[in-house]
């Protein structure tokens, strides 16, 4: 076969919603999963059809966040696979429910696949707002993701105020902008706004702040905790210069 | 199991993308690790050539046992999905990679193994088309 | 070729040092390269002839943290390619000499195949203690080694004391001890020593802990800085640790 | 450029480890991305072959051109390691993947290519051995 069909059913699945936001960041640790999760938390609180799918094959932990139990994780099938549904509003698909929490290791080729796979069979009709998490670094799946669906993700790049975070920054915003992406969406996590500045000057898209905020700890677990904890109010900020920025 | 659907819908796509209209006979080679019903698969498939308004014929399925290769001590070895439980064979049905969360090798316990062959769709040729 | 020929040089340049530590964790951000280059700094300071290599590719930081330009990095050749001198008794190897910290997004093939074309030309002879950075997760770069390297490295587990860290540790170490791994040594980082319970509770080697200081990053690119940061004694407890356990 | 040591000694290491003592003429194919000193690989080979006690006859070393591929459009192309600055072919006749630092796909600008062929020892053959 000359090309992947599973493609071309990716992009139809991906067309449905109005915003697909892919978070990504080349180091691990500075809270892609965090903010994803919680990004798709408020986007459904405000009364939006979301989806959260977590494409951190070798490490999720989306469901962590969350509180759910992977037996508990059921997809039923019509057409596809239709997410989860974890809030009224809120749809969510993640490997754990198959692998059971099962600990696996993949190459390259095989996390390819598998994004693939479930980029063709998860439906996301009737999902306005998509937040996808993904693995730290850029590998296999990013560059399918970025390259094949270039014309349906918005790239959301978090990076906390460090020196090496900053770094690994420079070289993925480099990357996204040989790749085409002239929008790059950015989110300050654990700062207190000192990135604007940098932002700004690499043209990125400025959407907000998160402090550093130890309770977190605590919250997570509980989506009723993470609901009512300090870090919603700059989250919902982000949320709508998301939106504000990506009404298009 | 009606995730075949959206299998089915992929290979129209495909063929669609290729630009072929119609032809005599639709093949398609599927990796027994899906374990894919064939009477859905082909109930999906002529639905949806018919939908996109092509014209195919007849449609064959093919599906091609499962090769795993150990990449640490380089045992080879089948796999039959029916003697699989019942929670993993559906889990491996809808992602093959699950099968990483419940296989080892079997000479070397090995983690690190590859599909060699059988997972998914791996050819879709439409016979004489135009 | 049955068996790539590279394999077989990258154990015999291995099997010189003493020590050869492989600093891993599926989760970012904990502190792995941080870890293993203030080890490494320890282990030269003390007397000892000591190597770092730095494996992450995508995102290689160790020279950051050393401070070095990637133009002063250089390698001499002599039987294969001999790690550059950063301090009387630290040799060092990382990719940023060849690429120039241009950023580049590798899949799990292309990141194999530097691995082992890294593994058979650098020479590590004369050196004691070798610490390897590697990148997040468990990818290519990690089965490659942790399988056929199983009888020369030392796998070092950088943990910090948060959920989302410590569930994908028992994914780590599940893995690991599935490999053949007994030995598995363990650093808590960001931490006050909580961690010890949960290390022995998993039958993990603890060798100490790394408070969070947050002076840190003021002593990044400069080896004088962190030679005298508050950061040095819990390493160098923890280098002694390692050395205690290593002995063999 | 003496790595190149290193390279032959892996390769003796691997014939070696295949349990060959001794054959006629012993073939490695080199990929000429890593622009290795063909007199200086085989002056290493002889002097190890000889240290490790082996009797392998003549050498040759045969280079292959590189081929390069596009993994988002899919063009195929050629690259001739001397028309590189010497720094770039310097730190791509260490490592092969530092190409992914210098070049890009000519066709679409993608970082996202494969090297097909050309790469490093690809083979490995003694002819005639017992
Ligand atoms: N704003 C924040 N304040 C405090 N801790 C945070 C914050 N954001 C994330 N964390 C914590 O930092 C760690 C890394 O976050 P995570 O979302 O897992 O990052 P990534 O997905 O990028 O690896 C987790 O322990 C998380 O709880
Ligand atoms: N003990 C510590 N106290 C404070 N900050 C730390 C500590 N260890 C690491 N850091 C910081 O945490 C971030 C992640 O560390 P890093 O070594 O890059 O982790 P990894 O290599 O696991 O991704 C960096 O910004 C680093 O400066
Ligand atoms: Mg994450
Ligand atoms: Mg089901
Ligand atoms: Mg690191
Ligand atoms: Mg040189
Ligand atoms: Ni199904
Ligand atoms: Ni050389
Ligand atoms: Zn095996
Ligand atoms: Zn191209």
């Amino acid at each position: 076969m000359i090309e992947d069909p599973r493609t071309l059913k990716a992009i139809k699945n991906l067309e449905s919603p109005r915003s697909v936001y892919l978070v990504v960041s080349s180091k691990g640790g500075v809270g892609k999963t965090t903010v994803s999760t919680l990004l798709a938390l408020v986007s459904s609180i405000e009364g939006h059809s979301t989806g959260l799918l977590d494409l951190d094959f070798v490490n999720p932990s989306t469901h962590i966040i969350l509180g759910l139990d992977p037996r508990v994780i059921k997809y039923e099938e019509e057409k596809g696979v239709k997410p989860y549904m974890v809030l009224d509003n809120l749809y969510y698909f993640t490997i754990v429910s198959y692998t059971m929490d099962n600990p696996i290791a993949l190459r390259g080729g095989d996390a390819s696949n598998a994004l693939w796979e479930i980029l063709a069979i998860v439906r996301w009709n009737n999902v306005e707002n998509l937040y996808i998490d993904t693995p730290p670094g850029i590998g296999d799946e990013h560059l399918d993701i970025l390259y094949r669906l270039r014309r349906i993700v918005k790239p959301i790049v978090v990076a906390t105020p460090s020196r090496l975070a900053l770094r690994s920054i420079d070289r993925l915003v480099d990357i996204l902008r040989e790749m085409g992406y002239g929008e790059i969406l950015f989110i300050e996590n654990m700062g207190n706004g000192l990135l604007r500045s940098y932002a700004i000057e690499k043209k990125l898209i400025y959407t907000g702040f998160i402090p550093y905020i130890s309770e977190i700890e605590e919250s997570i677990g509980s989506i009723e905790k993470l609901l009512k904890s300090d870090l919603l109010s700059y989250v919902k900020t982000i949320y709508k210069n998301l939106r504000g920025f990506t009404r298009g | 199991m009606v995730h075949e659907w959206a299998l089915a819908e992929a290979i129209v796509l495909y063929i669609e993308n290729q630009g072929v209209k119609r032809g005599r006979r639709l093949v398609v080679k599927t990796g027994a690790l899906q374990s894919i019903d064939r009477e859905v698969l082909e109930f999906a498939l002529r639905m949806l050539i018919k939908e996109h308004g092509l014209e195919l014929g007849e449609i064959e399925i093919v599906e091609e046992e499962p090769l795993l290769k150990c990449r640490n001590c380089g045992y080879e070895w089948r796999l039959d999905p029916s003697s699989m439980s019942q929670d993993v064979r559906e889990s491996i049905h809808f992602l093959p990679e699950s099968i990483y969360a419940y296989y080892r090798c079997p000479r070397c316990g090995s983690i690190d193994f590859e599909i060699v062959k059988g997972r998914g769709i791996s050819e879709i040729r439409v016979e004489d088309h135009d």
